[in-house]
């Protein structure tokens, strides 16, 4: 499927999709509350069928926080990117964890370096940070005087 | 048939442990193939690569002259924060101020000899050297001053 | 030939003579003790060189070679360090059965030296149930083991330990199957009988393929039995790190590390002892005068060079093999070298009633 | 879908592997709650050589940050700077000339070569065989050798810069490629007799650690490890970069899906690799190696992802760049961080000794891991 083409059966699964121009592949913004829904239909239609999570991750704006999803399909080979704004003070999302496995761990790295509360994860403990650790270290307003050197 | 395979199972299993023990074997006898380098011993002849990175350098000739001209590119240029430079202002033959490097301050602990100080020096002042015996009982050692003392800039590096 | 009985009954004879019959007992194990454990430090030395040398060799690679002539006194060198070293007690192993089990190790590998006929005459026990004597005493091997990992309060030494147990447990089995099938062959369990029967052709020639295949399942069987690779389970070290001995340190992992050695020398001699015809020297048919060389050479010597060789391949085994998982190493004995050594003990038997063997 | 989350019951036994443990090669923690030999559930803790090289990165300029990769997956770290170069490459839109590309496949090619023998010593070293591991250094010394002499180290290269590599090949490259060529067509027979042929390597492996195809897709897994389990996930193939599109070479599966296949992958691979080396050693192009690049790099806004196939797997690198000289964020998707997710799945009610197989057919290289 082309890059035009997805976007438009995309908006016809999603009608309040943001697409972003610019970037190799599609990219667009969901609401954090139709995430679930959409990530369901990306994995489970057949003409879509994004069975590989390849990167997630996320974006500290400042003002916002923005989970990066990197969906590719390995039947059709298209890629195409989903985020979602999240709220700074209170970051939320769904889980994807029981539609692609791999996000598991990947929620995990996000959930303690950026405190992004992943709802329904099985198991969201802090996996790289030791477990009385204090802040989210990949935030842009982090501040540890010890353990960080500046140039 | 259950017999003939169980058989050929032990044999062939026997067969291929018969076959590795036959590699090992022409090693054990084969004493040409041993590929130790005896390396405290082998110093005298140990070559390095001359492109191998070991720390950097400041080339000084022979009248005590470096080519640093204190631009700080390579400091600028590191990614650890290993070259400090401290600069001081000379007086040239016009009488004119100018400025120049006083020390300049190559912290090796710090260095992952990743030569991009190199790559930006303009004037090739510093290189890299083969040395790779690096460890010291003090770790201040390990900070060096590269210009020696009372050198100055070469004549005509701008 | 000459033989070295001569020398032992001119000491016993002195002593006889000078003391009273207790006395004599008493100083004549004296003797024996220290020329054991005299043994023991000697084979312990040159067993660590040959090992890692052997391994070195097969790793392409030198091995030791910086204490002494061509790296010959590294063992020492190692024994200083062990022996320097801090012996340390885990705080909550049992401090009693911990500090304990190194001593059975080597109290049990001390025992078994008992029987065996290093050189003509020259044995410290020749009792009548010789072989029967051995395979008894190195089962008690497997109780030093699980003590040392049970009082050692850790999980990784437990691990090892039971393993060890089921593993030294089961391969006893074939280990006696294959010896049994000597004693079927010479018809006595005394070392110095099976030694003598022989005198014109070792087992492994005259007893054709039964013996082969004996002499086949005794090697897996011992290397097993002595916790090497490729059944090195117990102290696998890429899954348990240490087995057993994980918490043992200086000293105490020495005498492990002794007793494991010593072990290897002594199921290997009587591995030569059964199969190779101990120190009977190699004998052709009717080449009087090759035979006659042959005879020339020490009988001591004969039976430390069969020693060593089949000390050789179990390391030669031990430096080409992976290591077996735990259920394959039981699927093994029990799905193979048992019945295999089954039928081929009723195979000797029939050999040996047809009298068909040489 | 998930599967339960393993409950620990009265008599169950934990035990810590790690962080300092042999089987690990590093310092990976895991923790196994075992049923006498059979594993439950394994829960890997990491963080124990984490050094945020994410966070280090949104310091350093497109320059700079290339040599924190070398030390992310130091056996392929020069793939991990071919990633990050591409990337800046693809930021500013800068072409290599082909000489340098070509400089990059042959390095690329021989990472891969000593990664994967140095795997295959690992890995027989894990089922206790230690004589591989020091065979498999002798090759490897060879094109560390190599790496040497071209690129001035022999393990943390940082050869390749944005716009080429740094420095031109070394005059005897091309001499010492076809030497290392010919020894390895020597030896990897061997290889065979000590390993693979094997019976009880083949007990250990067969069978072991089965990770099926949807499985292996859904977890992330991806290089050797998921093309052991029929995906088709080369990143050569799959989106060429640097004109790997002209080269003849297969892309190694297999359909196995255990740990046996994982192995035969990687004993391919490293056939493939050297037919890759044969095809380019001899038809270097003349030109530059290094393209004209201002001496401040600045990428544009936006976002930018690039992929590259590591020994171990797919490495992406996505940068978000605000315009400045620095990353704005920077998020390496590292190939060990993603098969590790799968440990847990596939060592499920094997015994411990699989556990160690395992790991080793997935050749985790844990700085990656933890970045």
């Amino acid at each position: 499927m082309t890059n035009e083409e997805l976007i438009t059966e995309l908006t016809t699964i999603q009608p309040n999709l943001v697409p972003e121009a610019g970037g190799e592949w599609p990219n667009f913004f969901v609401e954090a509350a139709d995430w679930p829904k959409l990530a369901q239909a990306l994995r489970f239609k057949d003409d879509l069928f994004f069975d590989y999570l390849f990167c997630l991750t996320c974006v500290d704006w400042k003002t916002h926080l923005a989970m990066v999803y990197h969906l590719s399909s390995t039947r059709h080979r298209h890629n195409i990117v989903i985020k979602s704004k999240l709220n700074r003070e209170k970051p939320e999302i769904q889980t994807v964890c029981d539609i692609w496995r791999t996000a598991e761990f990947h929620e995990r790295e996000v959930y303690e370096l950026f405190g992004v509360n992943f709802l329904n994860h099985p198991d969201l403990r802090k996996l790289i940070l030791p477990d009385d650790w204090v802040g989210y270290p990949l935030r842009k307003d982090y501040e540890d005087p010890i353990n960080m050197i500046k140039l | 048939m259950f017999l003939k395979e169980y058989i050929s199972d032990v044999a062939g299993a026997l067969k291929s442990l018969f076959i590795g023990m036959k590699r090992t074997g022409y090693y054990f006898t084969h004493h040409k193939e041993i590929i130790t380098e005896q390396y405290p011993d082998n110093r005298a002849t140990l070559v390095l690569p001359e492109r191998f990175r070991g720390e950097v350098v400041m080339t000084h000739n022979e009248n005590n002259e470096h080519r640093c001209t204190g631009c700080t590119a390579c400091e600028l240029a590191c990614p650890n924060g290993t070259i400090k430079i401290v600069t001081k202002f000379d007086i040239n033959a016009e009488g004119k101020k100018k400025k120049a490097v006083d020390k300049f301050v190559y912290h090796l602990e710090l260095c992952t000899m990743c030569n991009l100080c190199i790559q930006a020096c303009p004037t090739d002042a510093i290189k890299m050297a083969q040395t790779f015996e690096h460890s010291v009982y003090d770790r201040s050692l390990l900070t060096k001053v590269l210009n020696k003392p009372d050198s100055k800039l070469q004549e005509g590096v701008e | 030939m000459w033989s070295l009985s001569k020398i032992t009954d001119i000491i016993h004879s002195w002593l006889t003579e000078t003391f009273n019959p207790t006395w004599t007992l008493i100083i004549e194990m004296v003797i024996v003790g220290v020329g054991v454990i005299g043994l023991f430090a000697v084979l312990g030395l040159i067993l660590v060189i040959m090992e890692r040398k052997v391994s070195a060799y097969m790793q392409i690679r030198l091995g030791p070679n910086r204490v002494g002539p061509k790296g010959m006194m590294q063992s020492m060198a190692d024994t200083v360090k062990l022996l320097v070293k801090e012996g340390m007690t885990p705080d909550g192993a049992d401090k009693f059965l911990f500090n304990f089990a190194p001593f059975i190790a080597m109290i049990v590998a001390m025992l078994l030296m008992a029987p065996i006929a290093f050189a003509k005459d020259f044995q410290i026990w020749d009792i009548n149930i010789g072989v029967l004597y051995i395979t008894a005493i190195s089962s008690l091997n497997v109780i030093a083991i699980l003590m040392a990992g049970w009082s050692s309060n850790n999980k990784y030494s437990l691990l090892g330990a039971m393993r060890s147990g089921a593993q030294i447990v089961s391969y006893e089995l074939s280990a006696g199957l294959a010896i049994l099938v000597i004693v079927v062959l010479t018809g006595s369990l005394q070392i110095s009988d099976i030694v003598a029967a022989q005198a014109n052709g070792w087992w492994i020639f005259k007893g054709w393929l039964p013996a082969w295949i004996a002499f086949l399942i005794f090697m897996i069987a011992v290397t097993a039995e002595t916790n090497r690779a490729p059944f090195d389970l117990s102290e696998a070290e890429s899954e348990l790190t240490g087995g057993f001995h994980t918490e043992y340190s200086g000293m105490k992992f020495a005498l492990f590390f002794l007793a494991e050695y010593i072990n290897v020398f002594i199921v290997c001699g009587i591995g030569a002892t059964l199969f190779l015809g101990g120190w009977m020297p190699f004998h052709i048919g009717n080449w009087e005068g090759f035979n006659h060389v042959m005879d020339y050479i020490p009988s001591s010597i004969w039976f430390f060079g069969k020693t060593f060789f089949l000390i050789f391949v179990i390391m030669w085994f031990r430096w080409t093999f992976p290591r077996l998982r735990i259920d394959q190493l039981l699927n093994l004995e029990w799905k193979y070298l048992l019945p295999i050594g089954m039928v081929n003990i009723l195979l000797v038997t029939v050999i040996a009633i047809l009298k068909w063997h040489f | 879908m998930i599967e339960e989350i393993g409950t620990t019951e009265q008599g169950d036994l934990i035990i810590n592997v790690g962080p300092q443990h042999p089987a690990t090669h590093g310092v990976l923690h895991l923790v196994i709650t075992l049923n006498g030999e059979t594993i439950k559930k394994i829960e890997p803790h990491l963080g124990y050589i984490h050094r945020s090289i994410e966070k280090m990165c949104e310091s350093l300029t497109y320059r700079q940050f290339i040599y924190t990769t070398s030390r992310m997956d130091y056996l392929s770290s020069h793939i991990n700077n071919h990633g990050c170069a591409l990337l800046v490459e693809k930021g500013l839109q800068i072409e290599v000339p082909p000489r340098a590309q070509v400089i990059r496949i042959l390095m690329d090619e021989l990472t891969r070569i000593a990664s994967h023998i140095l795997w295959w010593g690992a890995m027989a070293m894990d089922l206790g065989a230690m004589t591989p591991y020091f065979h498999a250094f002798r090759e490897r010394e060879l094109i560390n050798d190599i790496m040497e002499e071209t690129c001035g180290a022999r393990l943390t290269m940082n050869y390749q810069v944005p716009g080429g590599v740094m420095a031109d090949i070394h005059p005897n490259f091309q001499r010492r490629v076809k030497d290392i060529i010919k020894q390895l067509y020597k030896k990897l027979p061997e290889y065979d007799e000590l390993v693979t042929g094997n019976t009880i390597f083949k007990a250990r492996t067969q069978g072991i650690g089965y990770l099926s195809k949807e499985d292996a897709i859904s977890y992330g897994v991806t290089g050797p490890s998921a093309r052991a389990s029929g995906v088709s996930c080369d990143i050569r193939k799959l989106y060429p970069y640097e004109g790997y599109e002209k080269l003849n070479f297969q892309e190694v599966m297999h359909t196995g899906c255990d740990t046996y296949s994982r192995y035969l992958v990687r004993m391919i691979e490293i056939r493939e690799s050297i037919s890759i080396l044969e095809q380019l050693v001899d038809n270097i192009p003349e030109g530059d190696y290094q393209a004209k690049t201002k001496a401040v790099l600045k990428l544009p806004k936006g976002e930018f992802y690039t992929r590259v196939e590591t020994a171990r797997g797919e490495l992406g690198v996505y940068v978000v760049s605000e315009g400045g000289t620095t990353p704005y964020r920077i998020k390496f998707r590292s190939p060990g961080f993603s098969n590790l997710c799968a440990l847990d799945h596939m060592t499920r009610g094997q015994k411990i000794g699989d556990m160690v197989a395992i790991m080793g057919s997935l050749d985790l290289v844990i700085p990656d891991i933890d970045r």
